[in-house]
Formats: structure tokens, C-alpha cells, sequence
């Protein structure tokens, strides 16, 4: 018994680079348009080399897709691979052996030099160990900005974050809502982060959410943050909807001026057959500081007690890191490539301004999701989605948040 | 062996703190009509749910037939049930609730047949069965209920109140009937009832029931002449006897206003002391009319209400302070406010000791 | 009569208790075994891990009740134990309250009572997620009543609930009632049925009204019935979650939250088990404050007699 | 005295047919109907409307141009993630699992009720006490317990590890139910049995079970809206292919491509809601007959 699974693993170890085809569950939460579309991308190139690809789509964002994640991972039946924010989402996962170590991929496709930027690799890494295949970029500071609207109000198109807040009047003169807001404190709370780095500098940010500065949160810098942000609230007072989507498609069709939110917004804008530069306009940084945080989508593989399986997640990691999946994914999905050293002349004016931050090197931010425990995050996200449904003022949020900083671990 | 067909030794059944039964002990014979009768909470349908080993007892012994059957099952006792509610399978048509029990015991079909056939016959019930129990009237379900105890073919048949739901004509019925099966089959059956007509009628022997013991256990005639002791005198007849308080002296009762000589009176002990006595006289039993003159005492009360009841008629009135209710010839002329002369034959009453109820 | 004690065909000892109706205990192993397991060892594991620091997945380090403390400073906790109560509180008043009056009016012999019956308890059949998605389109302010009332002509009128954290809660009642009343009304329909017709007879010759019949000699009557609507909706509300979810997903910003959501957006979004476990122990805790001494009057107190 | 006798009312008492108390009463009972028909009259309108003709009118409105598009694209054509076959998917898939975990769990919980209607033993109200308070305990705090205990015996992802768990969280209510039926069912009848021969299988099947039609009638109606309508356990404990219907519901109304489809929604959400409905529609009579039986004598 024990010779022949010996001898079984031997044979697909050897086989492992034109393995039979193979079925693996993949489960991940993109459901718009854009993300979709993405998705197909990787699963037609899977299916292309001869596997079979099935979708585990779990609609409801990761929300309602972790826990069963998790517990089919803890349970004992994991999918062969499934989404996560990578960071310090998986660590536990990682320390308890559910997922499968991908070092061997990571080492023969020399992933430490290619992955640009070199953060992401390292967050997948643990204990010098690669678990997980970066699969984009994703930076949240963009606010997006539809020039429809702006011609309908009469006035010129912004160029940052204040000018975006002096040409507020005229559009809710002409019955526009300035800011497209989705009612949801992940949302509210990348609005937050996205105004703190254009305002209080990235820095403060670092300070406040890497050494958990609370002398910081409370300072001055913040202050200005809140009362922007305060400003920000009555400029999304009329926007109603709940989704990001919906509310990037408030300004795919004119209703609202712009929309604060990660460059995955981009897929809608595409979806919608619109064009960067001269449908829509987008400001990284907020126009006024430019930086991109370089959080991102990650692919991990849990720990299948079969060999072909596993040779087939291999196989998976090494395609999702491929070239040709980077350029056709992250086209679809409006996200950036994981590598330097792949054709993106196709990308539209927006990728473009991303890709030229990103290969500046200054101005990288470590994503939210990978300094601040989920934990905290939600603590702020909390925060956010109190104050943004109600008249609390810039002060108490501050104060409330230089609390949670202070407890943050 | 003894021919005893059921004997119960020294039964003690107790609910938490609540003891229903009370180092209980009854013998009874083959063949016997044996009617437990008590009102409602005395225990005699629990002394019954023991025997047909329903209920688990706390303590003591049930013997069925000389066989000691404390811990048998129900249906491996030798023992067949009637209930009040009738109990019939009301998804099953007669004939199934006859046969149920015997399909359970696996017997022969033509024997299930033969013995299904042979109850029927017995209780008239033919033609009804293949009809299902929702089809039939109270006295029919009650009968098939008793054909069910049939068929089992056993020795001892428990009664649980089988007539009690049933109206006043129908039990009338229904107990002539069962006291002919009675007297066809001859098997020992045990009767549980409230009502003192039906254990008068049907029993061979009754035992009368309180609070978990048997008060009496004898024939009626001797139950309804010599109760042991008050309660059973109060609890037999119908109107209840009449009690009145007083003191024994010197064989003689006396009362407020009232004395009477016991000379007559069968003792149930020798020539009992002096001391505060309950003189019981049955309203049936004082004579009224021209029958006055031949009792030991005659006295005349006034009468509060007259109850005439056609057959007869019931005067309340009071004698020596104590309510006092007397029955009189339906024909009686008498109104209320009238003085009624009255005899009372001391030898057909009953003297309780005062402390123990006893008779004395 | 002491030969009996010997009779060599009696049983020799009292049957072992445990053998005593061995069918019934063999038959009723699932019963414990859910018991014992599930419930009484699901519930000590997650009680014991509410003293540790687990993240993202159960860990036994302790931490005594730091995850308590925090529970209990928490905003969020605090709206959402508060949104229990008001939600509580009303549901379980105009739900009995409907449900009682909803089962009198179809008691009172009318044609088509079928049809109305139906009518009131056919979204029980509904999951909360479908209820939720119905009322939150018939309460959105741009499409459902609200502009309907303005387009009759009665421009200032406002019914917005989804969207004013002060109503937001009672907005979420509309639709639980909506969904669970109707149980209720049968349940009270059948306990309406179950009443002796001389009650009523008595009641008219004594010249007591309707109402007054209802409230001084029904209902009393009807205490088990109660208990059990009682039993129905307070399991209910406890469990408030699917229809939070659907509904308002706790918005606006928090006012909408309630404690199970609380309990799983810590354990599965916070990937913060042990605090997800403190506050479901806290809800447990509550549960059995207010359910033993009534499950010890219904079951434990009540003997064979 | 004759003439008086003569002229007061005589015969039969006159009836109003339409009393002012019957009006009320109808009355109150249409107004009340509209609240309950709202949502349902509501979701088919709209799932019968044009995305134009929804943007533009309210909710109440009647569809100006009927239109089944809605109706098909959520039965077939509704994309989540890259799979764009609607519902259909999911329809089968939970018929079998609702079929299973419907007869295992009446089963047990009609025998746990049947043992602790009259057969009780020591301890055994105590443990149906404590399923009752497990009645109140939110399932999902159950969540990781019960995915460890399926992963120790083996039955983590697998169809009968869902059915245990729908026997698991259905036994609570369903035995009470149960339960008090069966006490209601004269113990008498059981004595006769007992004194007929019958044994604990032998009363349940040939006495009990037949006479409880009502309350099997009303299991059926709960657990059929339970398991039916669940999404939590069904989306842990199934994989992809065997995805209940509920999960694909979840993933059409969630999967938002561009603008939400109210109609194709409303259509998803009555098509899942389907079944129940027309359960309870079908046996709204006897499901009342079987509350009366179980719920009532508490």
C-alpha cells in the first residue's frame, strides 16, 4: 500500500510538468462585471492546457465567502485553490499546515526576482517559505472622476482632491451628486485611508498604522483628515446605493461627479465599453500625493492529501504567475500586473499612470489589509460607517480612532 | 398452591414523596368478581395499571395464578384490559383490534380467526367487524373493547371504569351483560369503579379503597350491613348514612336529646367501654308510617325538605342536632313543616368508636 | 402463601434499571447524543474559547476575560444588544398582539377563512433573505411607498426606515412581523378552536362583551398556547440575523446591528474567533437566564401522578 | 296581556346582511391581506417588468408590457462568476439533499417524541430540555463546532454530513411537536397496546404512526421551508456542483454586473421561494389541523 502511493507520487512528481488532466475547484468572490470577466481570463487559460476549471463563485464579497473558506479548509475538504487578500489574513492557516507550500513553483520560476514589487512576495512568504501566488495589484487610492457629468455641470474636470471639493456646488446645482458613495464601511473606510494618504502624507500613515502611533492619530494632521473626510460625507449625503458597483456606475452614467475607490473600479468603467481619458478621468493619490498601496489579490492552495492534486495546484500557481495570465487577467480586471517585465502597451491612460508609480518605486504604501490586523480594520470600518450615516463630528471620529490605534496589535 | 387467582403482598407504589399505595395486600379468588371501588384519587385504578404491570411498583409482590409476575411484562401476565375511554385502535377495523393482540403473541391465523369469531359471537358484535372504531357507538366500541380482552383467552380481566362513559340507560345494559359474561366464562375479574351501584351489582366481593389501602375487602351484602368503619358506612348507600355523635354508657346511646338502648346491637367486639361514639343509621333503614311502632325508638322530627323521588321520597330534618335524612314510601302525604313520627330499629345500625372510626 | 417467595418461576433479582425499557433509551441515542455533543459540548467548546485570544482559527490561549472586557466597551455590541431589545420587545408584543387578534377575527366564523388564513401565512414559507429583499424594495425611498404616497399628491410625505439609523430597527420589524405573525395566528386559531363553545355560551347569557370575553376568560385559558407562540418567537429573535442581513446588512453605518451578526462578522470577517465566541456565550448566557426557570415549570416541575 | 303578547317581536330575529360589524370585520381583514399581499404582489410585478419600465415607475405599479425575460434568464441564464446557468442549476440539486435530511429528520424526531411522549425515562426530560434551549442558540455560533465534529467522523463535505446537520438543528422544534402530539394521543390506548403484546416499535408503528398524519403534515411544512431556504449550511457543506438552489439565489441577487436587475432578482427569489409556497398553499387546511394537535398542549 504504502510502496504503491510511493510509487503514484513518484509518477506524478515526474509527470508533474504534463500532468493528466486535472479538476480543481477554485473559489473566489468576483462576481461584477469586470471581476468576471477577469476570472474567465484564468479560466480559459487553465482549461486550455487540457484541466478543468470549476467556478466556486461565492457571491457577497469576502464577507460571505470566508467562512466558508475557512471552514471547509479547517474541516478537512478544502477547495484545490481559493482567493484571499493575501497579508496577515492566512498566517494561522499557514502555521497549522492547511496550505501547501509552493517554494518549489516560486524557486524554478525564479518568482523572487520577477514580482515587482518585492512586497508581495514577501507576503505570501512565511518562515522563508512561499505559500501563496500574487496574482495583481490593487491599489484603493483613485478617485475616478466622469467627465459627463462635469460638461453637464458646466465646469472643468478636477485635478485633485480639492479642486474635486470646489466644483461640488456646481454639480449639485445641476442635480449631480459629487461623490458616489456605496453605504458600506469597507468602502467609507477606503474613502478614509484614501484622503489620509492624500492629505495627512504617507509618513503619518505609516506612523499611525504600522508602529501604531496613537500620539500621531490624534495629531494635527489627522484632524485635517477627519474634517476632509467630514466634507467628503456631505458631498455623498444624496448617494444612496450600497454596492461599490453600483455606485462606480453612478458615475459610469453621469449621476455623480466622482467615486473613491480601488483601481478594480476600472473593470466596470470597461465593462460599460468606456475609455480612460475620455469617458472618465482618474487621480491616483488623489491628484495631490503620488502614491499607490500595493495590496493585492493572492491565490492559495490548501493542502489536498492527493498527489495529482497537488501537482496540479502547482501547476495552477505557476500558471497564475505566467506572462501571458498577468497580461490578459489583469487587463479584464483593471488591476496591475505582478511583474515588471510583461507587454502592457495595452493597458488604457489609468493602468498606465499606476504602472509608471509603481515602477518609480517611491510612493509604494504597504496596503491597509497587511498592516492593521482584520481585526482592527473592522474596528475602523465601524468607525467609518457610523460616522458616514450619521452627524458625528470630525472630532469624536478622531478621538474614537486614536482609541482603537492605541488597542491595536 | 392456593386457589387464589391473583394475590398482592405488602404493594407499596410512590411517586416522588407522593405514596400512592401503601403495603397493600389483596387475595383474590378464581373465579371471583372482585370490584375496587373508591373515589377518585384512593389508587384503585393505579392498584389496577400494578397489576396489569403497567405502572413499575416501588415495592412488594404481584402473583398471577401462583406465578410471580412483579416485573412481567403486561402481555406476559395471563391478563386481558377494558378501558373507560374504550382505547381502540382508530385506525384499525374491529376485527384488527380483536386479532392485534394475538398477531403480536404470533398465533395461528385460523386460531386468531377462530377466537376473533368465538368474541364476537359471544358480544354480538358480527356485524360490525369490519367497520372501523370512529363508526360505531359508545355501547358497540365498549363491547369490541371487551371482546379484545376476549380473545386473549386469559385468566384475569382488569376493568378500568369501563361503563363510566357511557350514559345511564347503555351501563344499565352494559352491566347486566357483563354480569352474564361473568357468569358464562367464570373468570376471575377485577373491577375498578367510583360507582357503588355497579360494584353492588356486579361484585362477588368488594374492596373498598382510600388513600392507597383497602378499607373493607367483603361480599356486598356485608358491606352495606356492617361497614368496618365510618367511611365505608358514608361511602356506601345512597343517600349516605346518617351520623349521629354521642356518648356510649352502659350499653345505652345517648345523644342531645336523644337516647336509645343497644341491647339489639350485634357487637363486633364484646361489650365495648363507655365513651364518645358515631350512631350511623341508614335513611333506608328508619321506619316510617305504620312501621313505626315495631322499631327499638320512636321519636318524632320535623321535616326541612321533602324530595319526593316517585318510588319514594327523601325527608331531610334534623334529629339530636345532626342532619338527619330518612326515606319514606313514595306514597307518603307529607309537606315540609310537618311533624313526621318516626322508629329506628337499633339492630340494623352501625356505632363507631369516635378516635378510631372503627366499628364498634 | 410463603411458598411464593420461592417460586422457582419468579425473576430472580429486579431487572438492572438501565435495561428497562431498553428500546425506548436505544431509540432515543440520537436525541442524547444531539443533546450531550452538539449542543452541551458545541456550546462548552465555544464557551472555552471565549477565554482565549483565538484568531483566525481556535487556539487555547487563554486570556481570562479580556475578550469580555473588550466585548463590553464595544459600540457595536452596545447598538447592537440595544436593537435586540427594541426589536425584541416589539416583535414579541405585536406579533402575540397580531397573531392573537389576526386568529380572533378568522375565529368569529366568516366566509373564506381559508383564503384569508392562507393570506397571513404564506410568508412564513419565505427565508428571511427573500423577506428582507421584498421590504427592502417596497421601503427604498426612490421606487416603493414613499414615492408612491408623493405621487398620490402628498409631496412631504417620508417613509424612508432603511435610511434613518433612528427608525432603521423598526423598519426591520415591518418585515419580521410580516414573516412570522402569521405562525402565530395559527397557532392561536388553533387554540381559539380548541376552547370550549359553552365558555362562549356562558359568557353571552352572562352579557360579557367580545372583547372583554378575549381578554378576561380566553386568553387566560389559553396560557400553554401562549407559551408555545412565546417559545416560537423568542427563538426567533435571537436568532435575528438573515433578515438583518438582507435587509440593511446593519446600516445605516451601525444602527441596524444585532448581536448574531456581531458574533459572525468577528468570527469570520474580524478573524477574530475569540471575541465572535464571547459575545456568543454572552447571548447563551442570556438565553438560559430566561429559559431555565421556564423550562423547569414546564417539563421538570410536572410529574405522572 | 294578550295584546301586548300580539304586537312584541315575533319569529325569527331579523339579520342584517351587511351589519356594521361585519363590515369592520371585513374590513379589517382586507386592509390586513394588503399588508400581507404587498411583498408578493410587489415581486411578481416587478419580475415581470422591462429594466427600463422599473427605473422609471414605482413598485406597485402593474407592468405596462408583460415580459417573461426575467423569469428565463433566472432560471437559465443568470451568470455568477463565469457560470451563467441561472437557477436550474441549483433546483436539483436541492431536491436531493431536501429528500434525505427531510426523512431522516422526521424520523428521528418523531421517535424522540414518541420515547419522551411515553416512554420516559430517567434523564429524559432533561434532555429534551436541553434541546430545547438549543433551539435558541444561533446556528452560526454552531459553525465550528459542528465542522470539527463532522471532520472527526468523516463526513465533512459530504451529502449525509449536510443531512446530519439538518437532522441535528431541525430535532429541537420538530420534537417538541412531536412530543406534545403524542401526550396528547390518550394513554390509554398505549396501555392497550402494552396489554396486547405490542413493544416500543411495535406501539410506534402500528399504533402511533398511524394515527399522526396532522403532525407528520406539519414536520413536512417546516422542515421543508427549513432546509429548503437554507444557505448557510448548504454553501459549507456542498461543493460547487451540488450548490442548493438557495446559494445560486444568493449569487444572482449578489452578482452585480453593472446595474442590479430588480426583476431577474424578484424572478430568482420567487423561483427559489417556489416550492414551499406551493406546499403550504396545497395543504394550508391540514397544517392548521396538525398545529391544533402539537403546538397547542404545550
Amino acid at each position: 500500500m504504502k510502496l504503491t502511493t510511493k510509487l503514484m507520487a513518484a509518477t506524478a512528481l515526474v509527470a508533474a510538468p504534463a500532468v493528466q488532466a486535472a479538476e480543481l475547484e477554485v473559489t473566489h468572490w468576483w462576481t461584477s462585471g469586470g471581476e468576471a470577466a477577469a476570472v474567465a481570463e484564468l479560466a480559459e487559460a487553465w482549461e486550455a492546457a487540457g484541466n478543468t476549471w470549476i467556478d466556486g463563485a461565492i457571491a457577497g464579497s469576502g464577507g460571505t465567502a470566508r467562512p466558508i473558506i475557512i471552514s471547509r479548509i479547517i474541516g478537512g475538504d478544502p477547495m484545490a485553490a481559493t482567493q484571499l487578500n493575501h497579508g496577515r489574513q492566512a498566517e494561522e492557516l499557514i502555521e497549522a499546515g492547511l496550505l501547501t507550500d509552493l517554494t518549489e513553483v516560486a524557486e524554478a520560476n525564479n518568482w523572487a526576482e520577477i514580482i515587482n514589487p518585492p512586497s508581495l512576495l514577501e507576503a505570501c512568504t512565511f518562515e522563508g517559505r512561499v505559500y501563496c501566488a500574487p496574482l495583481n495589484i490593487h491599489s484603493a487610492q483613485w478617485l475616478w472622476l466622469s467627465r459627463d457629468a462635469y460638461e453637464t455641470a458646466g465646469v472643468d474636470v478636477p485635478n485633485d482632491w480639492n479642486e474635486f471639493v470646489a466644483a461640488a456646488p456646481a454639480l449639485e446645482e445641476a442635480g449631480i451628486v459629487p461623490l458616489a458613495m456605496g453605504q458600506q464601511g469597507w468602502q467609507q473606510n477606503i474613502a478614509f485611508g484614501d484622503i489620509t494618504v492624500a492629505i495627512a502624507g504617507v509618513d503619518n500613515m505609516l506612523a499611525v498604522l504600522r508602529d501604531k502611533d496613537a500620539d500621531v492619530a490624534a495629531g494635527p494632521e489627522y484632524t485635517a483628515v477627519f474634517e476632509a473626510v467630514a466634507t467628503a460625507r456631505e458631498l455623498a449625503r444624496d448617494s444612496n446605493v450600497q454596492d461599490w458597483n453600483l455606485a462606480t456606475n453612478m458615475v459610469i452614467t453621469g449621476q455623480a461627479g466622482g467615486q473613491l475607490m480601488g483601481d478594480w473600479a476600472q473593470g466596470e468603467f470597461q465593462v460599460a465599453g468606456q475609455v480612460a481619458g475620455e469617458d472618465y478621468e482618474c487621480l491616483p493619490g488623489l491628484g495631490l500625493n503620488q502614491v499607490l498601496d500595493t495590496g493585492g489579490d493572492a491565490f492559495y492552495f490548501p493542502v489536498i492529501d492527493d498527489e495529482e492534486t497537488r501537482a496540479a495546484q502547482l501547476e495552477m500557481a505557476e500558471m497564475l504567475v505566467s506572462p501571458e495570465v498577468q497580461v490578459a487577467f489583469n487587463l479584464a480586471k483593471g488591476s496591475l500586473p505582478v511583474r515588471g517585465d510583461v507587454d502592457l502597451s495595452a493597458a488604457n491612460d489609468c493602468m498606465q499612470k499606476g504602472l509608471a508609480i509603481l515602477a518609480s518605486g517611491d510612493g509604494i504604501l504597504p496596503s491597509g489589509d497587511m498592516a492593521l490586523s482584520q481585526d482592527s480594520t473592522i474596528q475602523v470600518e465601524d468607525l467609518m460607517a457610523e460616522f458616514w450615516s450619521s452627524d458625528m463630528s470630525a472630532a469624536d471620529a478622531q478621538e474614537r480612532y486614536v482609541d482603537i490605534i492605541s488597542s491595536a496589535d | 398452591m392456593s386457589n387464589h387467582s391473583v394475590e398482592i403482598r405488602n404493594l407499596d407504589l410512590s411517586f416522588g414523596a407522593v405514596n400512592v399505595l401503601k403495603d397493600l395486600n389483596l387475595d383474590i379468588h378464581e373465579g371471583e368478581f372482585l370490584v375496587l371501588l373508591g373515589s377518585s384519587g384512593c389508587g384503585k385504578s393505579t392498584l389496577l395499571n400494578c397489576i396489569a404491570g403497567l405502572l413499575d411498583v416501588t415495592d412488594g409482590q404481584i402473583f398471577i395464578k401462583g406465578k410471580n409476575v412483579t416485573w412481567a411484562e403486561p402481555s406476559e401476565r395471563g391478563i386481558g384490559m377494558v378501558f373507560q375511554s374504550y382505547a381502540l385502535y382508530p385506525q384499525m377495523t374491529v376485527e384488527g383490534n380483536l386479532s392485534f393482540g394475538l398477531k403480536n403473541a404470533r398465533l395461528p391465523k385460523d386460531e386468531i380467526a377462530k377466537r376473533v369469531a368465538r368474541a364476537a359471537e359471544i358480544l354480538q358484535i358480527e356485524p360490525l367487524l369490519k367497520r372501523k372504531p370512529g363508526a360505531l357507538s359508545g355501547g358497540q366500541r365498549q363491547r369490541v373493547a371487551i371482546g379484545r380482552a376476549l380473545v386473549r383467552d386469559v385468566d384475569v380481566f382488569l376493568f378500568d371504569e369501563p361503563l363510566s362513559n357511557l350514559d345511564a340507560k347503555l351501563r344499565a345494559d352494559l352491566r347486566v351483560e357483563l354480569k352474564r359474561l361473568h357468569d358464562q366464562l367464570k373468570n376471575t375479574m377485577i373491577y375498578v369503579t367510583h360507582d357503588q351501584v355497579e360494584a353492588m351489582t356486579l361484585a362477588d366481593r368488594i374492596a373498598i379503597m382510600k388513600g392507597g389501602q383497602v378499607m373493607q375487602l367483603d361480599s356486598p351484602a356485608n358491606i352495606y350491613n356492617k361497614p368496618r368503619n365510618k367511611y365505608v358506612a358514608g361511602f356506601i348507600g345512597s343517600p349516605a348514612m346518617n351520623f349521629i355523635e354521642g356518648e356510649l354508657a352502659g350499653g345505652v346511646f345517648k345523644a342531645e336529646g336523644f337516647e336509645a338502648s343497644l341491647a339489639e346491637y350485634d357487637w363486633a367486639t364484646s361489650a365495648p367501654a363507655d365513651g364518645p361514639v358515631t350512631l350511623g343509621l341508614r335513611p333506608e333503614h328508619i321506619l316510617t308510617e305504620d312501621q313505626v311502632d315495631s322499631g327499638t325508638l320512636r321519636t318524632q322530627v320535623l321535616a326541612d325538605l321533602v324530595e319526593p323521588m316517585g318510588a319514594d321520597t327523601l325527608v331531610w330534618s334534623n334529629l339530636a342536632g345532626h342532619p338527619f335524612r330518612f326515606r319514606m314510601d313514595g306514597q307518603a302525604v307529607v309537606k315540609a313543616g310537618d311533624m313526621v313520627p318516626v322508629g329506628i330499629d337499633m339492630s340494623r345500625a352501625s356505632v363507631f368508636d369516635v378516635a378510631s372510626e372503627l366499628r364498634l | 402463601m410463603s411458598d411464593h417467595v420461592s417460586d422457582p418461576s419468579a425473576p430472580a433479582k429486579r431487572p438492572v434499571q438501565l435495561f428497562r425499557n431498553l428500546s425506548a433509551k436505544i431509540a432515543s441515542i440520537p436525541m442524547i447524543l444531539t443533546a450531550l455533543v452538539v449542543f452541551v459540548g458545541g456550546t462548552a467548546w465555544t464557551v472555552v474559547h471565549s477565554f482565549t485570544s483565538s484568531r483566525m482559527l481556535p487556539k487555547l490561549e487563554f486570556v481570562g476575560f479580556d475578550q469580555y472586557e473588550r466585548l463590553w466597551s464595544t459600540r457595536r455590541w452596545m447598538i447592537s444588544i440595544e436593537n435586540l431589545a427594541i426589536y425584541g420587545v416589539c416583535s414579541l408584543i405585536l406579533t402575540l398582539l397580531i397573531g392573537f387578534t389576526l386568529a380572533a377575527l378568522l375565529d368569529r366564523k366568516i366566509r373564506f377563512e381559508n383564503t384569508f388564513r392562507t393570506i397571513f401565512l404564506y410568508p412564513f414559507a419565505l427565508s428571511f433573505v427573500v423577506t428582507g429583499l421584498a421590504w427592502q424594495w417596497i421601503l427604498n425611498p426612490d421606487f416603493g411607498l414613499q414615492s408612491v404616497v408623493r405621487d398620490w399628491g402628498w409631496e412631504s410625505f417620508a417613509f424612508d426606515p432603511l435610511n434613518n439609523s433612528e427608525i432603521v430597527i423598526f423598519g426591520i420589524l415591518i418585515a419580521g412581523i410580516w414573516q412570522g405573525s402569521g405562525l402565530i395566528m395559527c397557532i392561536m386559531l388553533a387554540g381559539l378552536r380548541g376552547i370550549d363553545e359553552d365558555i362562549w355560551k356562558a359568557a353571552r347569557v352572562d352579557g360579557i362583551g367580545t372583547v372583554k370575553t378575549y381578554v378576561r376568560v380566553i386568553i387566560p385559558m389559553m396560557r400553554p398556547v401562549f407559551i408555545t407562540a412565546l417559545v416560537l418567537i423568542a427563538s426567533g429573535i435571537i436568532k435575528l440575523y438573515d433578515l438583518v442581513v438582507a435587509q440593511t446588512n446593519g446600516g445605516p453605518g451601525i444602527s441596524s446591528e444585532v448581536p448574531a451578526k456581531y458574533v459572525i462578522e468577528y468570527m469570520f470577517r474580524a478573524q477574530n474567533l475569540g471575541q465572535g465566541f464571547a459575545a456568543s456565550t454572552m447571548m447563551l448566557v442570556s438565553v438560559i437566564v430566561i429559559l431555565i426557570p421556564w423550562a423547569y415549570l414546564e417539563f421538570g416541575g410536572r410529574k405522572r401522578g | 296581556m294578550v295584546d301586548v303578547a300580539m304586537t312584541g317581536p315575533r319569529g325569527p330575529k331579523p339579520k342584517k346582511a351587511f351589519s356594521s360589524r361585519n363590515i369592520m370585520l371585513y374590513g379589517i381583514l382586507i386592509l390586513i391581506s394588503v399588508y400581507y399581499l404587498l411583498p408578493l404582489y410587489v415581486m411578481i410585478v416587478t419580475s415581470l417588468k422591462g429594466m427600463p419600465e422599473i427605473r422609471l415607475g414605482n413598485v406597485f405599479s402593474p407592468p405596462l408590457e408583460i415580459t417573461t425575460a426575467a423569469w428565463t434568464k433566472a432560471w437559465s441564464q443568470a451568470c455568477t462568476g463565469i457560470n451563467c446557468d441561472g437557477l436550474s442549476r441549483g433546483f436539483w440539486n436541492s431536491v436531493q439533499i431536501l429528500v434525505p435530511s427531510l426523512i431522516l429528520s422526521i424520523s428521528v424526531a418523531s421517535v424522540n417524541g414518541y420515547a419522551l411522549s411515553h416512554w420516559k425515562f430517567k434523564g429524559s426530560e432533561t434532555f429534551f430540555t436541553i434541546l430545547i434551549i438549543g433551539a435558541f442558540i444561533p446556528y452560526q455560533t454552531m459553525l465550528y463546532p459542528i465542522v470539527i465534529l463532522l471532520r472527526e467522523i468523516g463526513l465533512m463535505g459530504d451529502l449525509g454530513g449536510l443531512v446530519l446537520v439538518h437532522t441535528v438543528f431541525g430535532m429541537p422544534i420538530l420534537t417538541l411537536l412531536f412530543r406534545n402530539y403524542f401526550t396528547s394521543i390518550p394513554e390509554e390506548l398505549f396501555k392497550a397496546a402494552r396489554v396486547d403484546g405490542a413493544g416500543f416499535w411495535g406501539i410506534y408503528f402500528r399504533i402511533m404512526l398511524p394515527m399522526a398524519l396532522p403532525i407528520f403534515v406539519v414536520a413536512m411544512i417546516l422542515q421543508v421551508t427549513g432546509i429548503w431556504n437554507d444557505f448557510l449550511f448548504g454553501v459549507i457543506y456542498t461543493k460547487p456542483d451540488t450548490y442548493p438552489m438557495t446559494v445560486q439565489l444568493n449569487n444572482i441577487v449578489n452578482s452585480v454586473q453593472g446595474v442590479k436587475e430588480y426583476n431577474v432578482n424578484m424572478a430568482a427569489t420567487l423561483l427559489t421561494g417556489l416550492v414551499p409556497l406551493v406546499i403550504y398553499f396545497a395543504s394550508g387546511k391540514l397544517f392548521v389541523r396538525g398545529i391544533a394537535a402539537g403546538a397547542v398542549k404545550g
